[in-house]
């Protein structure tokens, strides 16, 4: 219990820097590789939720609680994106009966 | 303390005035039962919010304030670029009345989401922190996202909005991403307490030059900024005219406002290398934008592909701006450029829109043919409008570029302006395209048909006020120029 | 042919009227500008106005009325303006010899004034210009009178005459100009009327084509003519002839070759072979033969191409200065009179045997200028005006009467058909052998004997004279031969018969002039004897340098020349005459002796075919190349690069603008992770 | 007044034009002409009223225009563009007399673009201030660009684009370093202006021998700009092709006046305002112009087409102005001011004349031709006028120009000289080559059509090329009533060239015109004092 209570004591901000990089990455990989609309707007909320763990971590380490305002902001923002993103999904999949990505390049050159 | 809020919400006074317009038609329509108000009466109340937005700015110009802790300023730029921007609000609300994409079952939807996008923007302009600028881009986004999609068209508009969601949230994240760094070094996301320690920071700190970086970027994303620029041509070529208009235009003059905001500072000075990569992204910005618009045939892919090119021209007095010991002369080549840019455009996107006879039509170069002996004035008119994009003087655009690289040659940087005049030639090769076509062909021109006397009329009126700003650039610049120094 | 020119007098009366009343208008005008320029002026100035101005109003009357087939009317209209020219003439240079042989002169106005460079509009008749404005309007006269006959047949003889009139305006401006520039003006004013003149029958396409011929080979020339002119200036500071003449006193003689005195009379040399048809520019002028005879005899013999001759010696204290250039000047004299007689020799054309006849006497003038016998080369400038001018306007009397036949071959024994032809035309050759006491014989003998004698000549230029001059007694036999002697060839359906009065009043005329002409300039070894002055001598002197260091020279030594010359000339006309008249059937064999030798002479050397070959077809050739490989495949294409790679980069961005959402977000992404690597580093 | 009177009264016409129905065809040539006299009618005003006696700044007018940056409207008339400004106002009523017939489509857009063009020719000969002249100077760029475009013939998309994007390419430099010299004038004296007369008093660094210092780097982004309009050799492609496409007034106009634009911009921007580096690279441009004289020549000799012939030629003809210019002296800088009003007339005229025979016979190859001298005697006559002055034979205009410029040559360096010199050969050969086979000979293809017998010039033509015919010997004979009045203006230019200053001239012209001049000037000099 101590070493575990010793590891998490000596989790620094750079853990949670690293892990919020972690997770933004494997958001945008999730946005770079996923082919199913739905899966590419949850990665995006990964994105914004690794941003709020480093607004969250500056805050708190750096006693200024600005940080943890601004993530009710982005939440609710986050909010509204997901609403608007499932909007246009329905819409697509009511025109294109399809939720793959490939199927919408129409718009090139 | 009240006292205090009840300043704050003056300030702010524009925006609630907007948005209680906007709001009007859609409570129209819900309390008639889901019918649509009679659209002369929607735009007439569209132009009141903008009118009473105007005049509430017009009222409160002259404060230099700050609201709501620092968040919000109302300043000089704050007061011309709002204009600027309900300026082409009611240019867009034009072009979409008379469009057969937008117009009909759903305008008041469409004005309602076009006014809420202006509130967004009004807010990208006044913020003075970083999570206001977020919250304002991301207002005006997701508004757009709509109304992109609200054609009548059903495959290439909802294709642009959903690829324009896509990526935009993307970027977002990013941009926020940014922010959170740059709140964790300097410990505050206001603008003056970011711009101070720019200059301590940006060479000690990484993560914070890597938040600045991100948040660069998220912007660059917003004015299609190379290699952020991917979506411009589909998104531009997808949304509807009107909607188009509005978004080349006044989202790149509110963001490219917040952009120069976070470049007020002595600071930039020895961020050598964060100006070299500007200066690549620029350079990049503005080839890209050119070589690829010369291949096109589509008329309104050209023009996507022009307005990232002048997205590079724009860039060049935004590090002029940024980057050198003169921001006012850089930040007024900007506001200036944005300004004749927004002109030209607007007109030249109306004359894209008249073309568009179906909602799912396509504007080919081919169909300008022989348009000057069916309509000489239309011709004239976008004859004008090209060669200002062009930069041909006597023209609006010719004195835009101008001051672009007059800013940018005062801090001696040769090189770029180079690449901007260089591109300037480039461009002459395509703009002068549709001029070919119109002038140079006998071929029976297209008809234009459709109600469209108020496109026609923001044609004309575009023109007209290229060539006579053209001729008598100095009232505006000295406008803008007091504006940047807020000398009143 | 009255009656014709009647007909369409009447037939297109309004032309007429129009080209009269504008004829009316600008002479109005030209004489109102005159007037205007001539306030206050002297009676010189009127006779100088007057003397250039006549010509001029000729061709303005006939060059606008240039349709018009009436060649009585153009014919006495030109005519009377060449005459009138002449009476001026002799009024200008009785006024002067009168004054005491001091050069008049009239200054009419200011024409290029521009830094230190002031050349007026002025000119001057000494003693020098005075001799060549007599013998351009006489001869002049006399060839416009023989033209109305030759040219009574011809289409468009209002157009001929104007320009022959043109001719003499620009002749007379050349010889009277006071100064480089204006006798510039004149020396390109001869040859655009050489031009055209020489092309006046242009439908005939090489006719054209020697008519530019002359024109560029003259320019090369003229080209030369003006590089001297600016070395002059910024030598000397100015342009006029008598300033120069001083200065280059002054400047004293100059050795070696690139001091600026003798690169200023190379550079005119160059001019003067290109205009009096010098080694080695001087192929345009039998080519020049395709025009008109009476233009053969006027500007192709008479006067045009003396002008290099009469510019040489109108700078003769500046040729003194520069002994060097003179030597070339000598040398190419000698070089071209052997090389162009002896073309003349095997030439069947009856002009161009009097074309290289011309070259090789004018290279007899250069050859006496060469040796600072100036005297003696205005001497032989003038007899030669006389016979050749004679002999062209015979032979075009004779061309005329065979009904434009030319080739000699086809001639003989038309001494009978046209008795003052053959008359007149027998003299001319006299005199041009050089047969005492006719014209040549006195002009063509100084020339030998001070080329021998002179400190500036040498017994081998001598010799080349003598070769000459046997060479000339020899092909000019022939010539009389095969023309007018022996037996006829005439083709059947040629009824040659004598030319009118107009054209034979002229013939007489030269005829008398070959004669006595030459009495002027008795040398003093005869003189002395028949007590008969040097009249030409005296004349010159003050206005020409003497030779710088010309001992007098032993009598005995100049009269055994003449002999030798004179009767070595006699040897070659008897050889001639037997071989053409006696025994016609010997030139055939000897030639076939020697076919290699013949046939390069009587190809001209294959300078024609040299010139062609080896640089202008080249200079075209390459030309082409340079339009196809510079301009077309390395400008153009260098520009359609630049534009492909713009295109080709184009494509490139648009093929990556794919439409797909997700690779659009790696571009972003990408571009993020090389932001951060850049601005992190 | 006289000169906005004179610049702009043009552009009032081509909207006055603009106003009437486009069907009265006849009406909109008569008034273009009526109003292309009137504008003639004022520049002569502007002769008579000019004093030869000095080389200053004369008929000036200045008012602020953009003084946030110092921009102002400001024009002034010298020496050395009176000329060029007659020039203008003398052969548009000429070129529109002379497409009377030629031009029948689009008959109001061409007559507006052609007043227009005229506005913008005219503004560049008389601006003072730099960015007032780039502004003219690009303008100019619009009209000929449509006049070619839409006038042209079948390639004419092709050749106006290449036109003007080779233009543009090279005022977009000038434009950047008129802006630098601004800055520059802005750090040393801490005002803004861009009037000539104050970047002239600029010193601006040089270093001989290397690129990389302000003065030579500005120089050569004018001489790009200039070089390419002008054109020199290597730049010169555009123009054949130009010229070639271009309907018979357009070509008139290229080569009459808008080629003069970069002669002229030579002797008032480049010379004056980058002294040494002019003449440290003044070899340079001589060579160019010496190699354009000749090139030209002989590339000029071998081509198919008349009017490229005569294209090339103005390429030759153009290499003589540089070289007479970069001489740097008295005789070259008057041969070249000269030469560019001899080109304007005789090329002019060539074109003009080419034009009429291709209306005829809708052909320009030469090989076609042959024998026109017969069918054709008036048209002959006059060509032959024309072509003796491009050759510049004594007596025409062509002679002086080029006899002044030569000598002004020679005195620089006796190889320069011979080397020009051989371009008075060459030029004879390719236009007598032409002239021999186009209407010489016997009849050609064209000619010998016996069922549409060629037609002789008419009294229309022949009143369109009367004019230039006197202007030929006028100009030939007595070249002092021109000169005298530029003789002032290129001796201060030669003279005080290390030091170049230009004044104003404040009792130019006598009466009120002068009085509301000086009070315009001084109105401005004391805005720009007050700021």
């Amino acid at each position: 219990m101590p070493a575990m209570t010793e590891a998490l004591l000596k989790v620094s901000l750079n853990h949670y820097l690293v892990l919020s990089a972690i997770l933004f990455t494997l958001g945008m990989l999730g946005v770079l590789l996923r082919k199913n609309v739905i899966v590419i707007l949850m990665s995006i909320e990964l994105m914004l939720n690794a941003v709020n763990i480093t607004f969250i971590a500056f805050s708190r380490y750096s006693g200024n609680i600005d940080g943890q305002v601004m993530v009710f902001f982005v939440m609710t923002i986050a909010a509204a994106e997901a609403a608007v993103g499932l909007a246009l999904a329905v819409l697509i999949f009511k025109r294109f009966k399809e939720v793959n990505i490939r199927y919408f390049e129409h718009l090139r050159g | 303390m009240n006292m205090q809020l009840l300043q704050d919400v003056v300030l702010v006074s524009p925006l609630i005035a907007l948005f209680a317009m906007s709001l009007l038609p859609v409570m129209m329509k819900v309390f008639q039962g889901n019918r649509e108000p009679n659209p002369y009466v929607t735009l007439f109340i569209g132009f009141i919010g903008l009118s009473l937005a105007t005049g509430l700015t017009a009222a409160l110009s002259g404060a230099d304030k700050t609201a709501f802790s620092g968040a919000i300023v109302f300043d000089g730029i704050t007061a011309w670029m709002s204009y600027l921007v309900y300026l082409i609000t009611a240019v867009a609300l034009m072009l979409s009345f008379d469009h057969v994409a937008t117009r009909g079952r759903q305008f008041a939807e469409f004005v309602f989401l076009m006014l809420s996008s202006v509130l967004g923007m009004i807010i990208l302009i006044m913020s003075n922190d970083l999570i206001v600028t977020f919250i304002g881009i991301e207002t005006m986004s997701l508004c757009l996202y709509i109304l992109c999609a609200m054609s009548k068209e059903d495959v290439l508009s909802k294709e642009a909005a959903f690829k324009y969601f896509i990526l935009g949230s993307f970027a977002s994240a990013i941009f926020l991403y940014g922010i959170a760094f740059i709140y964790g070094t300097v410990g505050s996301t206001i603008f003056p307490d970011i711009l101070e320690s720019v200059g301590t920071l940006i060479s000690t700190n990484t993560l914070f030059v890597v938040g600045l970086a991100m948040v660069t970027l998220g912007f660059a994303f917003k004015v299609s900024v190379f290699p952020l620029h991917a979506w411009t041509p589909d998104v531009y070529h997808g949304a509807p005219t009107p909607v188009t208009a509005f978004m080349a235009t006044a989202v790149k003059a509110s963001t490219f406002v917040a952009f120069l905001r976070l470049f007020e500072s002595e600071g930039y000075g020895d961020a050598v290398q964060f100006q070299n990569v500007l200066q690549w992204l620029a350079v990049l910005t503005m080839l890209i934008g050119n070589v690829a618009a010369v291949m096109q045939d589509n008329f309104k892919r050209m023009l996507a592909y022009s307005s990232i090119a002048h997205s590079g021209y724009i860039m060049v007095g935004l590090i002029a701006a940024g980057f050198g010991n003169n921001f006012d002369a850089g930040a007024t080549s900007v506001i200036f450029y944005l300004f004749s840019y927004a002109l030209m455009t607007l007109g030249t996107f109306a004359v894209v829109a008249m073309f568009e006879k179906a909602e799912n039509s396509t504007v080919g170069m081919n169909e300008l043919k022989g348009m000057a002996n069916r309509y000489p004035l239309l011709s004239l008119s976008l004859t004008v409008l090209l060669l200002s994009l062009a930069g041909i003087p006597p023209t609006l655009g010719f004195f835009g570029k101008f001051y672009l690289f007059s800013a940018a040659i005062e801090q001696d940087m040769y090189w770029l302006v180079l690449w901007g005049v260089i591109n300037s030639v480039i461009s002459v090769y395509y703009y002068l395209r549709p001029i070919v076509m119109m002038y140079m062909s006998d071929d029976v021109p297209v008809e234009i048909v459709g109600t469209n006397g108020m496109t026609r009329l923001t044609v004309i009126f575009t023109a007209a006020l290229i060539v006579v700003l053209g001729l008598m650039s100095s009232p505006v610049l000295k406008a803008v120029q007091r504006s940047v120094t807020n000398l009143f | 042919m009255g009656s014709t020119g009647h007909h369409h007098h009447e037939s297109a009366p309004v032309n007429l009227t129009k080209s009269n009343l504008m004829f009316v208008a600008l002479s109005a005008l030209l004489l109102g500008g005159i007037g205007y320029s001539l306030r206050g002026a002297t009676a010189v100035d009127g006779l100088f106005a007057t003397l250039l101005l006549a010509p001029l109003f000729g061709f303005l009357f006939n060059g606008l009325r240039f349709r018009s087939p009436n060649a009585m009317l153009s014919g006495t209209v030109a005519t009377l303006a060449a005459f009138v020219s002449f009476v001026c003439s002799v009024l200008l240079v009785v006024k002067m010899s009168g004054a005491g042989g001091a050069p008049l002169s009239a200054q009419f106005f200011d024409w290029m004034v521009v830094g230190d460079l002031s050349v007026s509009a002025g000119f001057l008749v000494d003693k020098i210009s005075a001799i060549m404005i007599l013998v351009i309007t006489g001869v002049g006269t006399l060839i416009h009178l023989f033209s109305v006959g030759y040219m009574s047949h011809d289409e468009r003889p209002s157009k001929y005459f104007a320009y022959l009139n043109l001719f003499l305006f620009n002749m007379l401006l050349l010889v009277l100009g006071d100064n480089l520039l204006v006798m510039f003006v004149g020396w390109e004013g001869v040859g655009l009327c050489s031009y055209l003149l020489i092309g006046f029958w242009f439908s005939d396409s090489e006719k054209a084509a020697a008519g530019m011929k002359a024109f560029i080979t003259n320019r090369i020339g003229d080209a030369g003519f003006l590089l001297g002119i600016f070395t002059l200036f910024f030598l000397f500071g100015t342009v006029n002839f008598s300033e120069i003449n001083m200065r280059a006193v002054q400047f004293g003689i100059e050795s070696g070759w690139a001091g600026p005195m003798t690169l200023a009379c190379l550079f005119l040399f160059i001019g003067a072979t290109g205009k009096s048809a010098q080694i080695p520019l001087y192929v345009w002028l039998p080519d020049a033969m395709a025009g008109p005879t009476p233009v053969s005899a006027l500007i192709h013999a008479a006067t045009m191409v003396t002008a290099g001759v009469y510019m040489i010696v109108r700078l003769n204290p500046l040729f003194l200065a520069a002994p060097n250039v003179l030597h070339v000047v000598a040398v190419v004299g000698g070089v071209t009179a052997v090389m162009a007689a002896s073309i003349g020799l095997t030439q069947w054309d009856i002009k161009k045997v009097l074309a290289y006849s011309t070259v090789s006497q004018l290279g007899y003038m250069f050859l006496a200028a060469g040796v600072g016998a100036f005297g003696a080369a205005m001497f032989h400038l003038m007899t030669h005006a006389f016979f050749k001018a004679l002999m062209f306007l015979g032979s075009g009397s004779v061309i005329h009467a065979m009904n434009g036949e030319q080739d000699i071959r086809k001639m003989g024994a038309l001494q009978k058909k046209l008795p003052i032809t053959y008359g007149t035309f027998f003299l001319g050759w006299l005199a041009i052998i050089g047969m005492p006491p006719f014209a040549g014989f006195f002009s063509k003998d100084e020339i030998l004997w001070l080329s021998f004698h002179s400190p500036l000549g040498h017994w081998s230029l001598w010799l080349l004279g003598l070769i000459g001059a046997v060479m000339t007694a020899f092909y000019m036999t022939r010539l009389m031969a095969l023309t007018f002697w022996g037996k006829s060839r005439v083709p059947a359906g040629v009824n040659p018969h004598e030319s009118p009065l107009s054209m034979t009043i002229p013939l007489m005329v030269l005829g008398l002039l070959s004669v006595i002409g030459g009495w002027i300039g008795i040398p003093h070894v005869i003189g002395h004897a028949l007590h008969v002055p040097n009249v030409l001598e005296h004349w010159l002197e003050g206005a020409i340098h003497g030779i710088p260091g010309l001992q007098p020279g032993s009598a005995a030594t100049e009269i055994a020349l003449m002999g030798i010359s004179v009767s070595l000339a006699g040897i070659s006309a008897i050889a001639a005459f037997t071989c053409y008249v006696r025994r016609p059937e010997l030139p055939g064999h000897l030639a076939a002796r020697v076919r290699g030798l013949y046939d390069l002479v009587s190809n001209k050397y294959f300078v024609d075919e040299f010139y062609f070959g080896k640089l202008i077809n080249p200079l075209v050739e390459g030309s082409r190349n340079l339009w196809a490989y510079v301009d077309v495949n390395f400008i153009d294409r260098g520009t359609y690069l630049v534009s492909d790679m713009v295109r080709g980069v184009g494509s490139v961005a648009r093929t990556v603008q794919n439409g797909n959402l997700q690779q659009y977000a790696l571009y972003i992404a990408l571009g993020v992770a090389a932001t951060l690597f850049l601005v992190m580093r | 007044m006289l000169l906005t009177a004179v610049t702009f009264l043009p552009l009032v016409f081509a909207l006055l034009i603009a106003c009437v129905p486009s069907q009265q065809t006849r009406m909109i040539r008569v008034a273009s002409l009526v109003f292309s006299l009137i504008v003639f009618a004022v520049s002569v005003v502007l002769v008579a009223r000019f004093d030869r006696s000095t080389a200053a700044l004369q008929f000036a007018e200045r008012l602020p225009w953009v003084p946030e940056l110092g921009i102002s409207y400001f024009l002034g008339l010298d020496g050395i563009s009176l000329w060029l400004v007659v020039l203008t106002t003398f052969l548009t009523p000429v070129i529109i007399l002379g497409s009377w017939e030629s031009i029948s489509t689009k008959v109001k857009g061409f007559h507006a673009s052609l007043l227009i063009l005229e506005t913008a020719m005219i503004g560049s000969f008389l601006a003072m201030d730099a960015i007032l002249f780039y502004v003219f100077f690009e303008l100019s760029l619009v009209p000929m660009y449509f006049m070619v475009g839409i006038w042209g013939g079948t390639r004419r998309v092709y050749a106006t684009l290449k036109f003007f994007i080779y233009t543009m390419l090279g005022s977009l430099m000038m434009l950047l370093a008129i802006i630098y010299l601004m800055y520059a004038h802005h750090d040393t004296v801490g005002l803004f202006s861009a009037s000539l007369l104050d970047f002239y008093k600029l010193q601006i660094p040089f270093v001989a021998g290397t690129f990389l210092n302000p003065q030579t780097l500005l120089f050569f982004a004018f001489a790009l700009a200039f070089a390419i309009k002008v054109p020199m050799f290597p730049l010169h492609t555009w123009l054949p092709d130009a010229h070639v496409e271009a309907p018979t007034p357009g070509s008139v106009i290229l080569a009459g006046v808008m080629l003069k634009m970069g002669t002229y911009g030579f002797m008032r921007f480049v010379i004056p305002l980058f002294p040494e580096a002019a003449g440290y690279w003044a070899w340079l441009f001589i060579f160019l112009g010496l190699v354009g004289i000749v090139y030209g020549a002989l590339v000029a000799m071998v081509q198919p087409d008349i009017k490229k012939l005569v294209a090339y030629s103005s390429v030759s003809h153009m290499g003589y102005i540089i070289v007479g210019l970069f001489a740097m002296n008295v005789y070259g800088a008057t041969g070249g001011l000269y030469q560019m009003l001899n080109h304007g007339v005789s090329t002019g005229a060539l074109f003009l004349l080419v034009g009429m025979i291709y209306e005829r016979t809708h052909s320009r190859e030469i090989v076609k031709y042959g024998g026109l001298a017969k069918a054709l005697p008036i048209f002959t006559i006059l060509f032959l006028i024309v072509t003796m002055s491009s050759i510049a034979v004594p007596m025409t205009n062509g002679f002086v120009g080029e006899f002044l410029i030569l000598l002004g040559t020679f005195e620089v360096s006796r190889v320069y000289g011979v080397v020009a010199v051989t371009g008075v050969v060459l030029g004879a050969a390719y236009m007598l080559w032409m002239v021999k086979r186009v209407f010489f000979g016997p009849a050609g293809e064209l000619v010998k059509d016996d069922h549409h017998p060629l037609v002789d010039l008419n009294l229309r033509e022949i009143v369109v090329m009367a004019p230039l015919i006197v202007l030929v010997f006028w100009m030939g004979l007595f070249p002092n009533h021109f000169l005298d009045y530029s003789k002032a203006s290129i001796e201060h230019l030669i003279q005080t060239r290390d030091a170049y200053q230009l004044t104003i001239h404040t009792s130019a012209a006598p009466g009120a015109a002068s009085g509301v001049t000086s009070e315009v000037v001084s109105a401005a000099e004391t805005a720009e004092a007050r700021k």
